[in-house]
């Protein structure tokens, strides 16, 4: 290993940046948290309150189901995404004519700013002038209102996440598919196991560590959506049920101007973000340091 | 069954599955052009999936306003400033966490890897006052801050781009045997020398690919932008909030603008199609 | 090469050891911190949910250091 | 229809035409403005306000016209509703002085006047007598300009839009007389816009079954009921309970508490009567009526889906005469919203109100650097001279004399009296209670409503779990004890 001191050199520009832009604000809203502060209540000031937010947010019913739709939503989503993701990875594995025209239209969904995705995915579905109900109803008789029903409308944003992350899940595994020795599977199959034990006892295990890696990304990422599903169903409706955590945040920090409390939920959140995906971590470098 | 009727089948097979998945992924896109191509009264119409006609209005009053103009460019600037500031920082970042024994790698990396975990709405009022109040210089009109300006959101971005690009890269570098840079090095070559000329091409596609998805995700971020910039700096993707109106959200234009902010993206993609898959790997898999 | 060969044989539970720890994966000193700092953090959140109705708030911040000592000097 | 193609017409020679109208073509004393705005040229000034059409035609008109005559450039930044507030709101608190001028909605100015964020525009004039403009007055406003005072009858806010929340209906279908004769057959009684509640639902019933079995696309109301956004929360309270007789919000302004229990009225027999009604429109209402918001609301009824409905009058122009975007062009009737017995008198009594009356103004932030070349803009914007065509093309009227201005009265013809209505009428209408909490017990009461709309809960049930909720808000706001 060379002199750390030229590594501390070269480490130190993204360290700075990420200091200043991203560690300072948390300091701030770590602060904050510790808070009674409202621009509009009765006195403006900024009051101590130790961790009477914290408190409060344990029994607060709207946050925990914030909390709760969040997590459904990124169960469901990528659970979605590493199945279907991990078919089409071994569908691309084989050379087929034509294979990069369809995995380049496949790419489409990243490339899509999430506010434009939720615009899209909200006039496929809204009712009245969307496709999507229009044609459930004149072929299937089928009433689809993701504004009145609550289950639909969550059907609604789990499907419009597959539809725009599953691409990524894709290319993913198909790198770490390609990448992986080849020797094992050939010998397996010479030993007359089948392709579903080829699967299940080779290239199951010897993917672990990019399905790790994606769920890790998946879930950071999938935990903090809020623009996609904001637009799609104005602000998380009907009801609650599509209120995700990142959502409801935002409306406490913005229209009610509850810093304070605000920012302790955001910690909360983060939290248990950073919890969630430490275990992910940890079990991935093992796997690796094994 | 033989093994050319297994073959035709499985043929058959994989082009049943992508060409499903073609429409899947390919129908909401199209939709989106569509609305596009009509104007607001056709809009109201059962829904129709055909272009009858097409109503470039929504295009050319895009197109020819300046403000949106100016809203691109600020893009084009902002992701191409951010992506290529990330993609280098990360290059140097991830040669030092892969190659010297720093104490606490494995921290610095996960310590990194949090910054994008944070949910963004209660980040922005301390981001606001660090951009107007720490980062400003001078008194009165003669001042300048970091707020509404185009370096601002590229530092910005580096919060969600950066640790995503180290983590995408260290497993790249890592993979890259050390004998190269130590033979290297016997030979008098200097730690940027060995960055520049080993490190590098071999690194190549997972450069691309973080050079890639660190544009994508600069250009399509929303919350922060918004917040953060108001006349100068403003990119396309606030753009597209300015069209739900209290009398009407401009379907129309709105789907033209996602149209036109989609064509760049595209064009980077196709371009790079194959370092995608190349480069994706996050070194969970080394071979 | 090494690591390969590693991947095609997956040893459970093979843990460093050098003398007996706590916790079931190998760490060093910011590690058991940040648990330590993850784990006050829960103790005082389900505390504040269930049991401070009955309990003050000052028992889970003495358990958790409590913890957090046991943890940093041997985990 | 004659007469409503030369109002197109007119229109569209406005609107093509703004660019080249001139300061000097509208009267304005350009040689006054010109030195009274020599020594700030140069200068830019910021404001932020909402993408709506009036402060399109401030950015787009207004603004090039003012730095024409004054040399002071002005950028307005428009963008969405929620953006709005918050730029505004953090630029004032951290006195960062990004803006020169704030879009204030009438709803909240009474938070930011509780703040101290806005400079008294009338002291600031009488302090500086070379920037008051003699053309402007703060007299020559309608009163909807005492929302934008404090105590003393100073002013906040140079009025720029207001509207009142009014009822539509399809004039081609209410004066069909097949129709009619159906109606009447029906109900035993005549087919007119609905007076009270029951008429209105029987109205709203008779027009679904009559799109049902006509095989069209036609529904009896339009309800602003997006169960997840703001707008629905807006709609029953500002729109429906007054009409009921409960007004602001069924919160006590004594003792500030909603629960009848504490002395509110917000869960309230009559409250609950109103929700309920509200919430039986939605079976008659086009299947959008659960996603729509403000904006889809009146795009509903443009598309002529809706036979009657409670829509924001900044669209009634739009909607009555605008043929690329509105299907029902020349077929819109204007009327007061359906009303419980004795609310009409209560309201002429100023003891209660029949619904919204909305707007917003512009305001000066304390922060400002510009104050002196801001207050020449804002006095610019508040000319009578600029006040005609601004109507003719955003359907906004702060003034008395622009009623009887030619373009405005061709609009009011072509929307069958919306403007006639506002000023005859607009008395009865009032803006949003002074709570210097507005966003903040709005946000808290909401997500019942939503829940009610969604038949998660019934009407009874929201309304107090609303009323305990705001009453444990204001505590926790400091309101109250």
């Amino acid at each position: 290993m060379r002199k750390t001191r030229t590594g501390w050199l070269l480490l130190a520009p993204s360290m700075i940046i990420l200091f200043v832009v991203g560690i300072v604000p948390f300091i701030y809203v770590l602060y904050v948290g510790f808070f009674d502060w409202n621009l509009f209540s009765a006195s403006r000031e900024m009051n101590f309150t130790g961790v009477d937010n914290y408190r409060q947010l344990v029994f607060d019913p709207l946050f925990l189901d914030a909390l709760w739709v969040t997590i459904r939503f990124t169960f469901f989503a990528v659970v979605s995404q590493l199945i279907i993701g991990f078919f089409l990875a071994q569908m691309l594995l084989r050379d087929f004519p034509g294979k990069s025209f369809f995995r380049t239209i496949h790419t489409i969904p990243l490339m899509i700013a999430p506010i434009a995705i939720g615009a899209i995915w909200r006039l496929l579905t809204i009712p009245g002038f969307g496709p999507v109900p229009f044609l459930l109803d004149r072929w299937f008789d089928f009433d689809f209102n993701i504004g009145t029903n609550a289950s639909q409308a969550f059907l609604a944003i789990v499907i419009m996440d597959i539809w725009h992350w599953t691409p990524f899940v894709t290319l993913t595994m198909l790198a770490g598919l390609s990448a992986l020795p080849v020797e094992p599977r050939e010998a397996a199959l010479v030993d007359g196991a089948n392709g579903w034990q080829v699967f299940r006892y080779i290239t199951l295990p010897q993917m672990q560590p990019v399905v790790l890696t994606v769920l890790f990304i998946r879930i950071m990422d999938g935990l903090r959506t809020v623009d996609e599903i904001n637009m799609l169903t104005n602000g998380g409706g009907p009801g609650t049920s599509t209120r995700t955590v990142g959502i409801h945040i935002f409306r406490v920090v913005f229209p009610q101007t509850d810093y304070g409390y605000g920012s302790a939920m955001s910690l909360l959140t983060l939290y248990l973000t950073i919890v969630a995906c430490w275990f992910l971590f940890v079990s991935l470098t093992q796997v690796r340091r094994r | 069954m033989n093994i050319n009727t297994r073959k035709v089948l499985g043929y058959a097979f994989t082009y049943a599955v992508w060409i499903i998945v073609t429409i899947v992924t390919i129908l909401p896109v199209y939709w989106m052009f569509v609305i596009s191509a009509r104007s607001r009264v056709e809009l109201f119409n059962a829904p129709n999936l055909i272009i009858s006609s097409f109503y470039t209005q929504n295009y050319t009053n895009i197109i020819y306003d300046r403000t949106f103009q100016s809203y691109m460019l600020n893009s084009v600037i902002v992701s191409t400033g951010n992506a290529v500031l990330v993609t280098v920082l990360a290059l140097l970042a991830t040669y030092a966490l892969s190659r010297y024994d720093l104490v606490g790698k494995d921290n610095i990396f996960f310590t990194t890897l949090t910054q994008r975990m944070a949910p963004p709405a209660a980040f922005l009022l301390p981001l606001f006052l660090l951009y107007t109040q720490v980062f400003a210089f001078g008194e009165g009109r003669g001042r300048w801050d970091l707020y509404d300006t185009q370096i601002g959101l590229i530092l910005l971005y580096c919060v969600f781009n950066l640790p995503f690009a180290i983590w995408l890269l260290k497993g790249i570098i890592d993979g890259i045997p050390y004998e190269l840079d130590e033979a290297a090095y016997v030979d008098g070559a200097t730690t940027s020398m060995v960055i520049r000329r080993i490190i590098l091409p071999l690194a190549a596609p997972g450069l691309a690919v973080t050079l890639i998805l660190s544009w994508v995700f600069a250009w399509n971020e929303y919350l922060l932008a918004a917040t953060l910039t108001n006349f100068e700096a403003r990119t396309i993707t606030t753009g597209l909030a300015e069209f739900v109106t209290v009398t009407g959200t401009n379907w129309g234009e709105m789907a033209a603008v996602a149209t036109l902010t989609l064509i760049p993206s595209l064009i980077v993609v196709a371009f790079a199609q194959r370092y995608l898959v190349a480069g994706l790997t996050f070194g969970a898999v080394k071979n | 090469m090494a690591d390969q060969e590693q991947i095609h044989h997956p040893v459970e539970h093979q843990v460093e050891v050098d003398r007996p720890h706590l916790l079931p994966i190998y760490t060093n000193a910011f590690d058991r911190v940040f648990i330590s700092i993850v784990l006050l953090v829960a103790i005082h959140l389900l505390w504040m949910r269930f049991l401070e109705a009955y309990l003050p708030l000052e028992i889970a911040t003495i358990i958790s250091l409590v913890v957090g000592y046991i943890i940093i000097r041997r985990g | 229809m004659k007469k409503l193609s030369l109002l197109v017409v007119v229109i569209a020679v406005v609107l093509s035409g703004l660019s080249i109208v001139s300061a000097q073509d509208m009267g304005i004393d350009s040689a006054w403005w010109e030195t009274a705005g020599a020594p700030y040229a140069g200068t830019v000034l910021h404001g932020v306000s909402e993408s709506t059409p009036p402060s399109n035609y401030v950015k787009d008109v207004l603004a090039p016209m003012f730095e024409e005559m004054t040399g002071i450039r002005v950028d307005l930044e428009t963008t969405s509703w929620d953006q709005m507030y918050d730029k505004a709101i953090k630029d004032m608190e951290a006195g960062s002085g990004i803006y020169d001028f704030v879009y204030i909605e009438q709803d909240i100015i009474y938070g930011y006047l509780a703040n101290d964020y806005l400079v008294n525009q009338t002291q600031a004039l009488a302090a500086a007598p070379e920037l008051a403009a003699p053309e402007f007055s703060f007299d020559n406003f309608t009163t909807f300009i005492d929302y934008f005072k404090n105590a003393d009858g100073d002013v906040f806010g140079i009025p720029m839009e207001a509207f009142v929340k009014i009822y539509l209906y399809r004039t081609d279908l209410f004066e069909n007389p097949d129709i009619q004769a159906a109606f009447e057959a029906e109900y035993g009684y005549p087919l007119a816009p609905a007076t009270t509640h029951e008429q209105y639902r029987q109205i709203a019933e008779f027009f679904t079954a009559y799109g049902e079995a006509n095989d069209m696309e036609l529904w009896g109301t339009t309800v602003q009921a997006a169960s997840g956004h703001p707008s629905s929360f807006y709609e029953f309270f500002e729109s429906i309970a007054p009409t009921f007789g409960v007004y602001n919000w069924g919160i006590n302004m004594e003792n500030w508490k909603a629960t009848v229990a504490n002395g509110g009225s917000m869960n309230s027999d009559t409250a609950k009567e109103a929700l309920a009604w509200w919430l039986g429109n939605l079976p008659f209402a086009p299947p959008e009526a659960t996603s729509s918001t403000w904006d889809e609301v009146a795009a509903s009824f443009a598309a002529g889906r809706a036979a009657q409905g409670i829509v924001y009058g900044e669209n009634a122009a739009w909607i009555a005469t605008d043929p690329e975007r509105s299907v029902v062009v020349g077929n819109v009737g204007v009327a007061l919203p359906p009303l419980s017995e004795g609310v009409l008198a209560q309201a002429e009594a100023d003891e209660g109100y029949i619904g919204y009356y909305d707007g917003g103004a512009f305001g000066l932030p304390v922060s400002s650097l510009n104050q002196e070349a801001a207050l020449l803009w804002m006095q610019f914007v508040g000319l009578p001279q600029v006040q005609a065509e601004w109507a003719a093309a955003a359907s906004r009227i702060v003034m008395e004399p622009t009623y009887s201005d030619p373009l405005v009265v061709a609009v009011d013809e072509a929307t069958n009296g919306y403007f006639s209505l506002m000023k005859d009428e607009g008395y009865l209408f009032a803006g949003a209670p002074p709570f210097p909490f507005h966003p903040q017990v709005r946000e808290v009461i909401a997500p019942f409503i939503y829940q009610a709309i969604g038949g998660e809960i019934t009407a009874a049930e929201a309304l107090d779990l609303a009323a305990a909720a705001a009453d444990a808000e204001l505590v926790n706001l400091g309101y109250g004890s």
